[in-house]
């Protein structure tokens, strides 16, 4: 057997497809389709202080190869999340990891401190795309010091691992990068979506009630492959690389990139149960080229730096 | 519920856009409740992505078969036009929750606009089973989309009323304008469930005539649909309880719950 | 007839369809295939003050519903552009847009100076997206201060109709496109390529050999279309949008984001002739919904702001 | 040179992952040249999105088809590989430039590696009727994969000999392996001209072997191409004279002038 471990701040995951968050549910709901603990581990939606109902319809849409979503981030608040849906986690063999949002550096404290509390969580997503209401609205993850702030408060909090998620709609990703890890960011995950917007033609009505929206799903796989090339030379913390996943040829492709793990995000929604045959897609290459360690691939990517 | 690779049996036009499909699907057909949906993959590519959800229009049982009634609108739609016998069909399905047939009730109103009447076969089929009388009110474009009449169903059971936008056959006009008076002429209201699928507005007159009737009213809802399954969180509808999830919590939903914006 | 023209800095196109730059050569290449006269315009490939071999290959690749592609600017130099490219392009009854760029402002303007010369020049495109030596070799489009000295240096050379070409590379296009304008740039056009890259799995080389390209074709059509929109809100001048148009429904939605006039790029490869064609939809589109003046559809995207 | 959608003839498979396809497009045999190539669409869809190169291998002038040899790689040959008889096919060309043909010379000495098979039939055709003497080196993985022999050609022209990996026919080994003997055994090579194609290693290798005995070679090259036509600049190729475009300056080169890097 070979093997497909990797350690994230100190934390074994037992093989790098992790199950990206809003497109996973609280953890369960795909078990009919597949087992959740072949996973390496699974992402919950963003949680926040309190609950939140999303935004008006339409909030998904298609777009070639990809689609658009604004959910608004609606989940059930942090406490009936820990009260109703992390219980139902309890007996699977995969990393829990919570990914959480606020509209200030303290709720985002806040809430990682209710679920740092609880030993089934393993790690903790920082999404910094929510709007940071305290500058305008504009996203922390925008502002290479916003985001600074933002880990920094998480960090403050709790001793959980902390996965800081970066988005790709910045100038230069390797910035938030830096300040991530600087304030404390044990690793990092990207990209979350890429901001776009479709428009009916007929109705002249946006394809989101909110307009723009965030992108995701194979097209963008390119753009996430470049910015975590881009990532992984600047900064020593592991990279969790997402975008576009859909079968373990991406996978293998996002390490060779400098990814140590990845997250498999829409394709749930075109294949349920898909994250698990990419797992074991990846057991049959590593047998199949007698490769005795999956983690001796990240960062090998072969380029002629002239 | 679960996700598998069906066959299908047949696929023909029966009306200008309109297709019937009939898929061969055992497992689905052993559990499917009338109103609830499969969430159809249309081909093995990443071009349309996602899936596109379309109701179980009818079931046969005996063969293990279901059927899907659908409009050519865009690129999916187009695909599933272009199955042949015999091709793969990825299905995931059933889906959501159905229509309640069961219960102490003699008189089914139906109540169906354009293509609101693609779960309404096999719902009927499953009132007059149970012997309920069941009275259709099916409004279509044109008189050729009313393809099924109602000798297609076990006898006995079923009073067919029709509206077209053209004229050509039944009432010229909507098929809302017909309830009012066949609420009138229903002989027990007090015993009698209504069931209704349509395009928005249709949804709304129904509310607006139905409300204060205590009749209880299930609507089949549509919203944009990428999961299926009450995960990615896309279909919310409004309710007078808050937002729900027309896959997971619907697709059937009691319409007088429904919050329309103005 | 229904009206397709529009106006851009007193310029009348006949109608919104122009061909992309680097995607239709210098203008006749395509003359088998369709009559550019059809056309509302064309760009020429991005030309520079000396001529440019281009990067090494593969430069060019293919990703889910798009392409990547890192040609390096490769062209024959401005002066035999003019000598021996232009005048072939003297009996096209089309509006001829020359791209520029440079490695330093000097550069861009002195390019211009020479193109403006010239009367079958109608307007001037600057691409941006080129590196500024002087500034370490970062894209002067990722920088607004920097696209506002390109944009005044070139301004100050010529008074041709200047259109200045916006990257989507950056954190918020409002603010190139506010320099662009203030710089004195008529219009504006967007989005070049977005930052992507692949890899082979099997070679673990990249799909480019520089590694990092420029994403384009139908997948970023819903970021192209974000920028539009945004960019389309905060300036005044006329906006030409562009990235993954196919057909002519994506030209109105385009329209209805903000855009007067659209470039065509990746489709042509595609579909030669393709532009043609989409103009023709674009007349029947007008006559069927007997639409005097598609111009009226700019900017009528029906958004509830809320 | 234009685009048309033509009709799929036959398509069938030779070998393991090798098809024939037939394709009829008099317009295109009516002008094509051995050594040109098209640019195919795959099927009507954005993905995937762009044109695949493939050479003209052969040509019936008399009935307007043109043969597309292939091996299936990836999802554009894949998706060629579906096609059945009388589906449409966008195929544009012919396009770049074909091999010399016309000439003073009598020997005429191809070269042909795995795929590089594919330009040389209809080159060996207009050979054999401008009465050339032709000897063929064919290498190719298997056996099967030599799927044409001599007795395929017109008669008296052709020579051939063949090389393959497993070695379950001809030499066994390289076909760039026969190649210093055979150059020995030619009668007159002042009078010689030789065509080559096929994967870079054996082009590097020829171009080795061939230097400097004053035979011109023109090799058939590959690279990756978005328009085909010479706007891109996607396909450059390194040469003496510096960077050319395969689509427009070749596919068709002279070898002696192209310059690999180490
Ligand atoms: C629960 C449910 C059951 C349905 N049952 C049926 C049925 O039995 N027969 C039938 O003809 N139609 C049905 N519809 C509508 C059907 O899903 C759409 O017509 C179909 O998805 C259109 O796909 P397309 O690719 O042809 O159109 P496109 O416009 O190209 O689709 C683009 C995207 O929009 C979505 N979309 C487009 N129209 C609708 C719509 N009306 N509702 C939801 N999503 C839409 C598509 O799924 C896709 O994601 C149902 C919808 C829902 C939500
Ligand atoms: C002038 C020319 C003539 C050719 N003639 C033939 C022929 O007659 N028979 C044949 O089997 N093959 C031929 N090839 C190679 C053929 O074009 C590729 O095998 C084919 O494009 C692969 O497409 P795919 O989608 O199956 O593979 P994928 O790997 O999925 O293709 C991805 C992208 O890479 C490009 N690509 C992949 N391999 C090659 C390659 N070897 N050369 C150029 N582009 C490539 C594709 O065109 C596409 O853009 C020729 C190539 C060129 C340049
Ligand atoms: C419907 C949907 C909902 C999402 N919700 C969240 C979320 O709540 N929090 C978050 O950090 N990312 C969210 N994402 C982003 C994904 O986790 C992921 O970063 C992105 O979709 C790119 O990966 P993919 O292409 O594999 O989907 C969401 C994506 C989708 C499609
Ligand atoms: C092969 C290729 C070459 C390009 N070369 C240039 C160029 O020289 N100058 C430029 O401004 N843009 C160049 N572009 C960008 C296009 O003009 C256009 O901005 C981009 O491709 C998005 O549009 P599209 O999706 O329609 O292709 C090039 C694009 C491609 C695909
Ligand atoms: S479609 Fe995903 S929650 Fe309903
Ligand atoms: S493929 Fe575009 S120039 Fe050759």
């Amino acid at each position: 057997m070979s093997d497909l471990s990797l350690t994230i701040g100190g934390l074994v995951f037992k093989n790098p497809v992790i199950t990206a968050s809003g497109t996973f549910g609280y953890g369960t709901e795909y078990a009919p389709y597949l087992d959740v603990s072949r996973l390496g581990g699974i992402v919950t939606k963003t949680i926040t202080l309190l609950p939140r109902e999303g935004n008006p319809v339409p909030r998904v849409a298609e777009t070639p190869a990809g689609m658009l979503n604004s959910i608004g981030l609606a989940n059930v608040g942090v406490d009936e999340f820990l009260k109703r849906k992390l219980p139902a986690l309890a007996d699977l063999d995969t990393r829990v990891i919570v990914n959480i949002a606020g509209n200030t550096a303290e709720e985002y404290a806040a809430v990682a401190a209710k679920a740092g509390a609880f030993g089934r969580v393993d790690a903790i997503e920082i999404n910094v795309s929510c709007p940071n209401v305290k500058q305008g609205g504009l996203a922390f993850g925008t502002d290479p010091e916003a985001t600074y702030q933002v880990v920094r408060a998480v960090r403050n909090e709790t001793g959980k691992v902390l996965i800081t998620k970066l988005t790709p709609n910045v100038t230069d990703i390797t910035e938030a990068a830096r300040a991530a890890v600087e304030a404390g960011s044990d690793a990092l995950s990207l990209i979350n979506t890429v901001l776009g917007m479709g428009i009916d033609i007929t109705t002249r009505k946006p394809l989101l009630a909110r307009g723009t929206g965030g992108l995701s799903g194979p097209a963008v796989k390119p753009i996430a492959i470049a910015k975590v090339y881009q990532a992984a030379r600047c900064v020593d913390v592991p990279i969790i690389g997402l975008g576009g996943i859909r079968q373990w040829e991406d996978v293998v492709e996002f390490m060779l990139a400098g990814a140590s793990a990845v997250q498999v995000g829409t394709w749930n929604f075109v294949e349920p149960g898909g994250a698990a045959r990419i797992v074991a897609g990846l057991e049959q290459y590593c047998a199949s080229r007698s490769l005795a360690r999956l983690a001796d691939l990240v960062g090998t990517v072969d380029i002629d730096e002239t | 519920m679960g996700c598998s690779i069906c066959t299908v049996i047949s696929n023909k036009p029966v009306a200008e856009g309109l297709y019937l499909m009939s898929v061969e699907a055992p497992g689905i057909c052993s559990t499917a409740l009338p109103g609830q949906f499969v969430h159809v993959r249309t081909g093995d590519v990443i071009d349309p992505l996602l899936r596109r959800p379309l109701c179980i229009n009818r079931i046969d049982s005996g063969n293990g078969t279901l059927d899907l009634l659908y409009r050519v609108v865009g690129r999916g739609t187009a695909a599933l036009a272009g199955k042949k016998p015999r091709d793969p069909l990825d299905v995931l399905g059933p889906l959501g929750n159905g229509f309640t047939v069961r219960g102490n009730f003699r008189n089914a109103l139906v109540i169906a606009g354009g293509m609101g009447i693609a779960p309404m076969f096999f719902l009927i089929d499953e009132l007059i089973r149970t012997e309920k009388y069941v009275t259709l009110l099916w409004g279509a474009r044109t008189a050729a989309e009313l393809f099924v009449s109602s000798a297609d169903f076990a006898p006995g059971g079923l009073t067919l009323h029709t509206a077209t936008e053209d004229g050509k056959a039944g009432h010229a006009g909507y098929v809302t304008d017909l309830l009012a008076s066949i609420l009138e002429q229903l002989s027990d209201a007090g015993s009698a469930r209504a069931y209704t699928c349509g395009p928005v507005p249709m949804l709304k007159t129904v509310q607006k005539i139905m409300s204060g009737r205590g009749i209880p009213v299930e609507a089949s809802l549509e919203e944009r649909m990428a999961c299926g399954i009450g995960v990615c969180a896309g279909c919310s509808v409004n309710t007078v309880q808050g937002k729900k999830l027309v896959c997971k919590d619907g697709p059937v939903m009691n319409l007088m719950e429904i919050v329309y914006d103005e």
